[in-house]
């Protein structure tokens, strides 16, 4: 008799748990974040979420920060483009996005580890499936042990700036 | 344009009209076909309430065996298209299936990674090759013949993608630029009763008469057809279904023997002298003249 | 509730942490015990402790009693989401004699608590959370609010029933309302009712006095045929551009006599009247309906001759005559104002059923949409309020089919509220006006509201038949004698247990509501959010349902979501009360989350000023340095991230503040 | 008038196969049905059901095993999928009709004699042995299972469909036909191995 096992049950267990670093956005993201918990979605708790008021507020030297201090991923929330609250802040956000992705991969940082999403005050859903799916991910990657100075850090960062 | 062909059980017996005609329509529009090297049965869903997951492990070993050649598949039996599509469709959705399938596969050698495509004959002559391009090659127009566009189940619900699940009107398409004339028919994707005419004989005909009765009454003058069991219940019950409510006379033809025919295949040799209910009135009414 | 570190610490900074249970909200699945210990042994904490609700009254008082007793001089509560308590805990600290933002708040209920099960991983992961708030408000720097004075004017956008009370109230409280519709008339959809649920008083007779009370008002300017297309500055200072589209007829000098419509050369007229939602005609120069507001002609540029050829003999200007208010070069106009709030009532539309097999709209012609029966029985409709069917027949039996549109998953799954209603209303109607046997296809009867039960009481008394079954298909394919010629509704009956075929000659499709179709452009132009359905998106469902995300931004009616008559009108006024408390406080305090420029720092390379969507970043020649306008500034920080120099700062987001605490999530102590 | 007592207490419930039910391909969704009886509607063979598609549903879902494997209803489906693509909560009832079908087969839940497991118990022995079809065998291994009167009054249609070539009776077969044996086995060696 045919029944399934969850998804879940067919990936081997590892005793990893990635720590990963969120961004939201204080209007759009972060609400969904909200919303999901009124909603009383379940998700990893991998993920440690930093309010900021916009995605565009989110420096280089934030990410990289992250990543020398032992996450294992990060992830930017933010606002849909065109639904910016302050109008192009996601715009910038994604551009730097894009560039920073490229060093990072120069740097072997896996493409996995670091993500943008565009997620709506309404998408509760959508955190929770982002979440899991970057927590999946990552775990099968492996922990990142990437150690360098916080100088070196803000030199790359200086590499990123729109 | 070459596809893998798989006929499926039924196009080598009651269908064989089916496959004659088919055949001559591809080769008419230079569609190279080439059959699957020893296929099996798809399992058709007789086999998925004995054994579902055994089933799909069948379906796949078909898939598996034109993935080798990379082409789509042509799956003219409705059964067939349905089974090698919801074989897809589980191996994508369950994790569970897709493993039971790919070690079977793999205990004779076989690998499927999901690249072919399954579609219909409707969908190749329709998207691949063109109505303007079918209407090009029309040699013996059907001259107004009065059809009524029967699709039933399989064909449309659930997997289609090709056509619209509540009104599909791709064959409309192909026999109107042949020059035949669509009748309106709402019943066009009701269920005929599929295998229940063989176990639960009453049941299957009462769906039988509906069909034939509201093509009769809406002045079709042949009801056309995509699914070889379709074809067999509505043809081969109608004298039994009109003894029992109301009589009947229209002849049950497989869309691609219409088209055969307009692009002027001989009679006999797309199986029109197969058939029970005779055609040869209604064509000679119509000054269909055979090229 | 037990002190679980009280130590004193050579630092400046005394923290205090508060670990909130939310009654076992967040006790049920976070350790709290564990989370305030562990709180008590980080650096600089003087104080940790839990308590059961931190935000209530003596939850508040432990921490005032803290600051002052332990002398602390940064606070972290680890609460629910700083959206909903960070203003409660600033008041606290600053009763406390304390700088409201020297405050951090962790969000362990919505973040944590409510959306994890596995108990020993949310401790971990709100123990990390507290740490990197306690490092975080270390470096917390006192600030003060904005204030900025706010203008006393409101902007209603929509002219349904919601807009049209909610402009009327604050107009009595002598507000200056701006009142913008873009059709030619206020009224929307309640002006085509005839009858309203459940008392059954005409829909013209308690709305046109409002719609004329809206024309005449001192205090609203009505806009119609406008559209709101710009919308700039913040709460209590909206700066708002208004787009009137020209409808040929110079409002001013317009009487509403109509005898241009009468002397049009359309002797008949030819186009589909949107009013009557196509079931009669008009001419191209036409009043909406007898009763519009205003009582101002418009002209369809698509429709009429003058347009499309330049050769009418224009007897519609002969007839007005000296008042010359016809005007065939009139081009849009803007008007520009500004309002301290705005309050968006934008409406609904109804679901169009797509015209393939299923029910037969479209294909069928006596399928119809309860829309349109409501403008056949209608005693100023298209057919003067006779039930009759196309080719003029009267119906013997109707069949209403419920949920079209509605808590489908092929559609949309929502329920849209009013229909279960409105179906009783028109059974009753149809069979007052007809005598016909109506048959309603239900899958619940939803009537909850004040009289609603009742009158599907007497529904039941009256002999209408209720068979509760989603239908599954309408057609003309019949199988029985008495099914020939008539429209057959196939269902099962699910209280019976068997499938029926309902021969009818009339079916009415009780469609549902649906978001505008332009409501996502709206929502931008507002800049508020909308829910995944594409309703607005209210700040609280239950505590803040008129109010969005964006201050000063006010909604009401189905705009967020179905709603009847009288809970658009109670929301209305409700949107009316919540602008009216926002302006007559005069001034309003603004989030100090401003940016501005280290001008020591400053290399004036000039890369922010593109950047700011605010214009409120200059380069200033005499020092040829960057400034920020603080006025201008909202605090997004997109310029702080991308200061090449790193000259840019920002209130409460200090790139120190956001290091320490991404520092603080991933230290493991 | 034969009397019969209708009440169903607790212990006539089955919350295993209200479980089961729930968590087998084309159940997922079951508990959010609405009974708003669509499937019925749509259903071309519900007039003939003792329990409606919509009635098997809820009784499924509630566990009333006994109700649901002993229902002609599950018989019935022609898999036509008209009731799947309508269903206003898309709920797989068709698949969830075969998930059926197969457990009434397997535990032996149906009336001796009654052709559609027998068809398709001959139907899946043919595809094991020859990897094909052969559609006079078949025809012909049911009825002698279930009716072999029948096969006197279908006698003429078959001479019919034998005169226009339409009945084959050699036997079709594949060339390997070892593969089908080697997945049947393969099959069922991971399904015991998953305990699916």
């Amino acid at each position: 008799m045919l029944s399934h096992p969850p998804a879940s049950a067919a990936t081997p267990h590892s005793t990893f748990e990635p720590r990963i670093v969120a961004f939201f956005c204080n209007w759009c993201t972060y609400l969904a974040a909200d919303l999901a918990g009124t909603s009383r979605m379940k998700y990893a708790p991998n993920i440690r979420v930093v309010r900021l008021m916009c995605s565009g507020r989110v420096d280089p030297q934030f990410v990289l920060n992250a990543f020398a201090h032992g996450a294992d991923g990060v992830f930017i929330g933010g606002c849909h483009p065109g639904d910016c609250h302050y109008q192009e802040g996601n715009y910038k956000a994604l551009r730097r996005y894009q560039l920073l992705r490229r060093v990072l991969k120069e740097m072997g940082i896996e493409e996995e580890r670091f993500r943008l999403e565009w997620i709506s005050a309404a998408e509760a859903d959508r955190v929770r499936a982002a979440v899991n799916d970057m927590v999946e991910k990552v775990r099968l990657l492996g922990p990142l042990n990437f150690a360098v100075s916080d100088q070196q850090t803000e030199l790359l960062g200086a590499e990123v700036v729109v | 344009m070459r596809y893998a062909y798989y006929p499926g059980c039924s196009l080598r017996g009651t269908g064989r009209a089916y496959e004659e005609s088919l055949v001559a329509v591809f080769r008419a529009l230079s569609v190279e076909i080439e059959e699957i090297d020893d296929w099996n049965c798809c399992g058709a869903t007789t086999y998925m309430s004995v054994d579902e997951l055994t089933s799909y492990a069948l379906a796949a070993r078909n898939l598996a065996l034109a993935e080798r050649d990379h082409t789509d598949i042509i799956a003219p039996c409705a059964a067939c298209y349905l089974v090698l599509n919801k074989t897809q469709h589980y191996m994508r959705e369950y994790p569970s299936i897709h493993l039971v399938v790919t070690r079977a596969l793999g205990a004779i050698g076989l690998t499927y990674k999901g690249r072919v495509k399954v579609r219909h004959p409707l969908d190749i002559l329709l998207n691949d090759v063109g109505v303007e391009a079918i209407a090009a090659k029309v040699k013996v127009p059907l001259n107004g013949l009065k059809v009524a566009p029967y699709y039933g189940c399989q064909i449309v619900r659930p997997y289609a993608t090709f056509d619209d699940q509540r009104d599909p009107t791709s064959m409309d398409r192909l026999l109107s630029a042949c020059g035949a004339k669509i009748v309106r028919y709402p019943l066009k994707t009701r269920c005929c009763g599929g295998s229940q005419k063989g176990t639960l004989p009453e049941v299957g005909l009462d769906l039988i008469h509906y069909l034939l009765m509201e093509a009769q009454k809406n002045g079709a003058e042949v009801i056309s057809t995509v699914c070889p069991l379709c074809q067999f219940n509505l043809e081969s019950f109608q004298k039994e279904a009109g003894d029992r409510h109301h009589p009947t006379s229209i002849p049950v033809l497989y869309f691609s023997q219409l088209l055969a025919l307009a692009l002027g295949a001989a009679p006999d040799s797309i199986g029109l002298q197969r058939g029970f209910v005779p055609i040869e009135p209604v064509l000679a009414g119509r000054e269909i003249t055979y090229a | 509730m037990p002190d679980v570190a009280i130590q004193s610490n050579p630092e400046s900074s005394r923290i205090g942490v508060y670990v909130c249970h939310c009654g076992t909200n967040i006790a049920g699945t976070v350790d709290v015990r564990k989370l305030a210990a562990y709180a008590g042994q980080l650096p600089n904490v003087v104080v940790s402790r839990e308590y059961k609700y931190m935000c209530s009254d003596p939850g508040q008082a432990l921490i005032e009693q803290d600051i002052a007793e332990h002398k602390l001089n940064r606070v972290v509560v680890a609460s629910c989401s700083p959206l909903l308590h960070e203003p409660t805990f600033r008041r606290t600290l600053g009763r406390a004699g304390l700088n409201p933002f020297l405050l951090q708040m962790v969000n362990i209920r919505e973040h944590v608590s409510w959306v994890h099960l596995d108990k020993q991983a949310a401790t971990q992961k709100t123990e990390d959370l507290v740490r990197a708030a306690v490092r975080r408000v270390s470096l917390h720097k006192p600030l003060e609010k904005r204030r900025v004075s706010i203008n006393p004017s409101v902007l209603v956008v929509g002219g349904g029933i919601a807009g049209i009370h909610a402009a009327l109230t604050l107009a009595e409280a002598g507000k200056q309302v701006y009142l913008v519709e873009r059709e030619p008339t206020i009224g929307g959809h309640m002006a085509m009712f005839d009858k309203t649920f459940p008392t059954l008083d005409c829909a013209a007779c308690i709305l046109t006095p409002k719609m004329t009370a809206v024309g005449s008002h001192p205090n609203i300017e009505l806009w119609t045929y406008s559209d709101v297309v710009k919308v700039d500055g913040y709460v209590g200072n909206y700066k708002v551009q208004v787009k009137h589209k020209p409808r040929y007829v110079n409002e001013e000098l317009c009487i509403g006599c109509q005898e241009c419509i009468t002397a049009c050369v359309y002797k008949e007229g030819k186009t589909p009247d949107e009013f009557n939602l196509g079931l009669s005609k008009r001419k191209p120069i036409y009043l909406p309906f007898p009763q519009a507001v205003p009582q101002i002609v418009v002209i369809d540029q698509d429709a009429c001759i003058e347009f499309k050829s330049g050769k009418c003999k224009k007897t519609c200007i002969e007839a007005c005559g000296e008042r010359v208010a016809i005007d065939f070069q009139q081009k849009e106009t803007f008007d520009e104002v500004e309002v301290g709030a705005i309050i968006l009532a934008t409406g609904f539309k109804t679901f169009s059923p797509d015209p393939n097999p299923h029910y037969g709209y479209g294909r069928y012609p006596n399928v119809y949409t309860s829309l349109e029966v409501e403008r056949l029985i209608n005693a100023a409709g298209p057919t003067g309020g006779e039930v009759v069917l196309r080719d003029g027949q009267h119906p013997k039996a109707v069949g209403i089919i419920h949920c079209i549109g509605s808590r489908d998953a092929n559609t949309n799954r929502w329920c849209s509220k009013v229909c279960c209603m409105y179906s009783l209303k028109l059974a009753h109607l149809i069979k007052e006006h007809t005598g016909a046997d109506i048959f309603n296809f239900y899958i619940d009867m939803r009537t909850p509201g004040k009289g609603y039960e009742e009158f599907y009481d007497r529904l039941l008394d009256e002999g209408v038949h209720f068979v509760r079954g989603r239908v599954a298909e309408v057609s003309d394919w019949a199988v029985h004698p008495s099914e020939e010629g008539k429209l057959v509704i196939r269902a099962e009956d699910t209280l019976a247990g068997f499938v029926r075929r309902v021969p009818v000659d009339m079916v009415v499709l009780a469609v549902g509501l649906e978001p505008q179709a332009d409501a996502q452009e709206v929502r931008r132009l507002f800049n508020i959010s909308c829910s995944t359905e594409g309703w607005f998106l209210e700040r609280h469902p239950k505590l803040a349902p008129v109010s969005t995300f964006t201050e000063g931004i006010y909604i009401a009616g189905a705009c967020q979501g179905p709603k009847d008559i009288p809970d658009s009108v109670a929301q209305a006024g409700a949107a009316a009360a919540e602008a009216l408390s926002l302006i007559d406080a005069k001034f309003v305090e603004l989030e100090p989350y401003t940016a501005s420029v280290l001008e020591e720092e400053c290399s004036g390379c000039k890369s922010c000023v593109p950047l700011c969507p605010y214009q409120a970043i200059a380069y200033v020649n005499e020092t040829q340095k960057a400034h920020i306008n603080e006025v201008l500034c909202k605090g997004c920080g997109t310029c702080v991230a991308a200061c090449p120099s790193g000259s840019i700062r920002q209130n409460f987001f200090e790139d120190e503040e956001i290091f320490e605490e991404i520092e603080g999530v991933l230290t493991y102590a | 008038m034969e009397l019969k007592r209708t009440v169903k207490f607790e212990a006539d419930r089955d919350p295993e196969f209200a479980r089961w039910v729930s968590h087998t391909v084309g159940g997922e969704r079951i508990r959010h049905c609405l009974q708003c009886g669509l499937c019925s509607g749509k259903c071309p063979l519900s007039l003939y059901m003792d329990y409606t598609p919509r009635r098997l549903m809820h009784l499924s879902r509630e566990g009333f095993k006994e109700e649901v494997l002993g229902s002609t209803s599950i018989w019935l489906c022609t898999a036509c999928y008209a009731c799947m693509v309508e269903c206003p909560k898309k709920i797989n009832v068709t698949h969830l009709l075969y998930a059926l079908k197969e457990r009434a087969i397997e535990e032996g839940r149906y009336p001796r004699r009654f052709a559609i497991p027998v068809m398709a118990r001959q139907f899946s022995r043919m595809v094991r042995g020859r990897g094909r079809i052969t559609e006079s065998w078949l025809v012909l291994q049911v009825f002698m299972r279930t009716a072999i009167w029948r096969l006197l009054g279908m006698s003429r249609l078959g001479l019919k469909l034998l005169r226009a070539g339409r009945l084959p009776l050699r036997r079709e077969t594949i060339q390997r036909q070892a593969e089908i044996a080697t997945m049947l086995d393969s099959v069922a060696t991971t399904r015991k191995e998953l305990a699916l």
